[in-house]
């Protein structure tokens, strides 16, 4: 567990300093296209990724920086896509909103709200038929559970009985519009009943709630006992993409960052506890600033693609 | 060879073939299976009747919930199966294009190479069985539209066999198109496994004094005008491009180079079609070799009518064909 | 009452009537196209309208003879529209699967399963914003339960709090698919607390259950009580559609149409109760058995639409 | 009318004089009041600030479910309203196409003339803000394809104030295109309200030895390769056909009569679009006048790329118009 724990966090520091990193580099004017940030919500893909290997596969969302790390993609080369760069994980052709890596079972960023549900069905069955053990794993929004495709596939999930998790990652606002507002049900998990499969809430800023809740889901999922749907709470601390306003919440985020805060939540419970000791966390917390550090600069001094590139990784064949 | 068996049934065997020859290949739709568990129905037209009881496992009934199980097939491709998913009328693409031309078609480009999306999506189209605008568009041109997508228009069972066969392998996501009006078609099909290749088209027929390029189901209409024409003496070479995308540009140019006139036959609505997409490539490309305007007969901008009497006017018919085709061998500058 | 009751089974005997006839003539060979019939779940449609207006909407599904008799479509236009004659609702140019009239507020059949449901928050917000008290009513299937457009619906009636009644229309199948393996809940009323509203469920071959929670559910939304999802379970008579198989229920259809007929546990009813007397009702079933030959009758010695039709009614203005 | 104002502030100019004059325009989509109830956003890029509070109850906010939406936007319409809805990005069509190409687009024809569907869809598509392949979409060809829509393609301030007043004023279902490139761009707009028929193309400069039709954001890249083009003494005439259904075909057909020679601009991907439709448009109406190749100017057949370096390549520019203006003059058979 202590191994568990620390990856964790390193998981979660390395989200923190990656989207800190992003958003002042944003500002500098240098990073292009519509970039959305994980920062506050790191418990959530931390927290239910500890619990998948090579066998599983994740959908993310618009806001895919966090699932992309927690699912082991490479941060230098996940930097140098979001400066759309030869280097980057899909050759700077996608850029923040289409990070992937399918040799780690990560399928993308997806820049339609929604998107992938469905597809998380078809990981997990191609796990079952495959009898892999694996299970697929959906990440998404609040304003994603208002949309049609999530919920067909929840009904789906259910009916083919896969091995599957949905995770509802309500933070409150879809844009400017809250979730208390977008959603009839009181919660996104009130849904799971009609869709056959047990939900739960848990607090997103404690990463063992979110953990503990993500094992029993995945261990069900992999014994054969279906789908599950997890809501996930917190807040998200930045504005909904990088150089939009939000006035709409004006005091609420600042203050969420200030007492709302997953890695100070964890980092207190297990240094209490004993768990993992401070000076611990420390060395993580510097070892992740240098990578950091090293993937912006290395991003900076990539090549961009070329002319050569337009036109290639349209088909397999042609 | 001498083995005539009908459109469905060349269909059915591909998936037979391909489904013995490598189990990745799984099979999914409404009533594909029929009623969770029996074999009642195999899809609302029967092709994949039988499948459920010779593959265990592999042909999954869905709920009608098109997103998701066209979703799941795209999703379990990039996992390793072969799927191939139904969506039973094309008309119905509306409830789950976002997956198909946002999601699959994509993929590989947005991820920088990194991806494989084998994935088959078999679709019904055409009008001619009374069915009503919701129910007989073509809409291939709007999946042509989309690059990432391969899109295949089999005119006859021949032709549905060996080009379904391919799709299965291919590892891009392939549209392709059954013409409601000829599953009930008859013809000569080999009961071997084979392979038509993307890209290349068929010259049904040669001839040298006018090029008509056809889609799916107006093949044959345009071989009925051909028979016509023969009569006049005038020889029509017919060009089934068999796949949309990709389009075998340089068959058709070759042609037009000997014949320097074309009519392009497409049953699908007349704005931004086949009919406008091969037109545009000759007017651009075979210039030079064009004596005549470019002839397109297609329906009217109209949804497709429901009443007998109408859908018969709206359809290309062989006559239109004729006429067409006569237009462009007696124009003169 | 009496004269909803007289009029309630009017509108039940005259769409049993017409669906026996098309099911007669669809045999000869002389109908086009895909026909589906309602016969067997006539109380749903008459249950629910009877509490109908003209300030009031309607959105069918493919299965809609029903609920266009229910409305108020004249039913010699609807048997010339099946046979695509140019007198029909449509002038031959929508057939069965299309048949609608807009200034009876029947916004049409549907050939798309799950089409209807977001028309009618449609024309409910334009009766909500116009200020007229009337509803809207979107009748969808078991099978249309599981479409993300049904689903959307719901969620975005509730939001908008909207006067609209949802009727999920269990007929048990969704072509050959039993609804008890597509739909993951228990019941689609499960699905209603999801979406925040009353769930309720009803048996379809009692027209007087279908009556009172119809009633219950207009009433609330007129009244401003927002939306309601009603479920009612019955069986179809005949095929999915004309000219198909149902080996898969072999035994089902014809027991359901001996045991379990809306028309008979009506007409007990009323007579026991003496509501109604027999000679009344024996007199709606000539009066309806005439209409119904002189719609045939009329429709096969109608013109069809010709050349000049063809491409008239794409737009308002060219 | 020395008034300059910005793309954004004429279509809010618009929306803001229709809502004026006739109370059953309503506006609804994602964060267009913003956070139901406040007017913090306006929509994501701001198009519809201020309306909330300006008209009370007539300006919606919705969850994320566009089938729902759209679809209810459709079904008010059938009831008396004249509703604007927002599509955001048009790249998010395939979530809700159903209800516009199956349902609005088909109402009128299916039931025999007896609907009014008088809806807006407006729509934001277009390359060029590093958006990537899900946001940078032109699709609009799809739309065109599609019998029973009119598709709307504004060009700059003027032309997106008086198109969309028409398009709210018409009774048809109307998909409005709007360049996400082009809200920032000012332009003349006069402050009274004026509506600009549809069907009717722009000749946005006079020339006589060669046609350029443009659509949207393009007919500005137009204009660019033209000024160089006089430099050499090339007089390139430039069509803006404003609306791409209904298209003008004669305005096109009269100017290439003059010029004998086409070349067709078209920011959408390359199969089955405007390009392909106008081209051959030309070569079936217009062959007798024409005296070169047509040419085709649009992207490749790829998705859009993210990185910048890439998706520069990727938007037709004025200089590859230019080539082509070039080619076609220097044409020699
Ligand atoms: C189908 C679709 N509709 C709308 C959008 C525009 N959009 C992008 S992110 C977003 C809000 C998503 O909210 P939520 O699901 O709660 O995720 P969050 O941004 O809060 O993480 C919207 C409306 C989209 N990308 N796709
Ligand atoms: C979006 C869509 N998917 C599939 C179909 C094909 N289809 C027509 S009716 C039907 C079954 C509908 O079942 P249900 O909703 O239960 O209605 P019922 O036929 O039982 O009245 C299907 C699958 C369709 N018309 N539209
Ligand atoms: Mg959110
Ligand atoms: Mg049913």
């Amino acid at each position: 567990m202590t191994d568990t724990l620390r990856e964790a966090y390193r998981v979660m520091r390395t989200i923190r300093a990656f989207e800190e990193r992003v958003h002042d580099e944003f500002a500098t004017g240098e990073i292009p296209g519509f970039v959305h940030l994980y920062a506050g919500e790191e418990a959530s893909a931390a927290g239910v990724c500890a619990h998948l290997d090579d066998r599983d596969a994740i959908a993310s969302t618009h806001r895919g920086h966090g699932h992309c790390i927690a699912k082991g993609v490479d941060v230098k080369a996940m930097m140098a896509e979001i400066y759309g760069r030869k280097t980057g994980s899909c050759r700077g052709k996608g850029g923040s909103m289409h990070i992937a890596d399918l040799s780690k079972g990560m399928l993308g960023a997806n820049g339609i709200v929604g998107g992938g549900p469905p597809l998380i069905c078809g990981t997990a069955l191609a796990a079952k038929q495959q009898n892999t053990g694996g299970v697929g794993v959906a990440f998404f929004g609040d304003g994603a559970g208002n949309r049609g495709t999530t919920l067909e596939a929840l009904n789906l999930a259910s009916v083919w009985d896969l091995p599957a998790l949905f995770i509802a990652e309500d933070n409150g606002y879809a844009e400017a519009t809250s979730s208390t507002w977008s959603v009839a049900s009181d919660t996104i998990a009130d849904r799971a009943a009609g869709f056959g499969m047990p939900g739960v809430i848990v607090d997103g800023f404690d990463f063992f709630a979110v953990h503990e809740a993500a094992g029993e889901a995945v261990e069900r999922a992999r014994g054969g006992g279906g789908p599950t749907l997890i809501e996930v709470k917190f807040t998200r601390y930045f504005g909904h993409f990088e150089g939009v306003q939000q006035t709409y919440r004006a005091g609420e985020a600042a203050d969420a960052r200030e007492n709302l805060d997953c890695l100070k939540r964890f980092r207190e419970r297990v240094t209490d506890s004993g768990e993992l000791p401070g000076p611990v966390l420390d060395d993580i917390d510097a070892e992740v600033a240098k990578l950091i550090e090293a993937a912006v600069s290395e991003a900076k001094a990539a090549p961009k693609p070329t002319k050569e590139d337009l036109e290639t990784d349209v088909y397999v064949s042609y | 060879m001498a083995r005539t068996i009908s459109y469905r049934e060349a269909i059915n065997e591909a998936l037979t073939q391909e489904m013995e020859r490598d189990e990745s290949v799984i099979v999914m739709g409404e009533d594909n299976a029929g009623g969770a568990g029996d074999d009642a129905w195999g899809g609302v037209v029967g092709v994949t009747k039988g499948l459920f009881h010779k593959f265990p496992g592999r042909v999954l009934d869905t709920p009608i919930s098109e997103s998701a199980f066209v979703g799941a097939a795209i999703g379990a491709a990039t996992r390793g199966q072969r799927p191939v998913a139904e969506l039973v009328f094309i008309d119905f693409m509306g409830v789950c294009f976002d997956q198909i031309f946002n999601q699959a078609a994509k993929f590989r480009y947005m991820f920088g190479g990194n991806a494989r999306t084998p994935v088959v999506i078999r679709t019904m189209y055409g009008a001619g069985l009374r069915a009503a605008a919701q129910h007989s568009q073509c809409l291939y041109p709007i999946f042509t539209h989309i690059p990432g997508l391969k899109v295949v228009v089999p005119s006859n069972p021949y032709e549905a066999k060996g080009l379904l066969i391919q799709a299965i392998r291919d590892d891009d996501p392939v549209i392709f198109c059954e013409h409601k009006a000829l599953y009930d078609t008859s013809g000569d099909v080999p009961e071997d496994s084979y392979a038509i290749p993307f890209g290349e088209a068929n010259v049904v027929r040669d001839g040298g004094d006018v090029t008509i390029v056809a889609i799916g189901r107006m093949v044959a209409v345009a071989e009925e005008a051909a028979k016509e024409l023969a009569a006049s003496e005038i020889e029509a070479e017919i060009i089934d491009p068999r796949t949309t995308s990709p389009l075998d540009t340089e068959t058709i140019l070759e042609s037009v180079g000997n014949t320097g006139r074309l009519v392009v036959v497409d049953e699908a609505s007349p704005r931004c079609n086949l009919a406008t997409d091969i037109s545009a490539l000759v007017a651009k490309e075979g210039f030079g070799s064009l004596r005549a305007p470019i002839e397109m007969v297609t329906p009217p901008h109209t949804p497709v009518p429901f009443s007998d009497a109408l859908e018969d006017l709206y359809i290309p018919d062989a006559q239109k064909v004729l006429n067409a085709a006569k237009a462009v061998v007696e124009y003169r500058r």
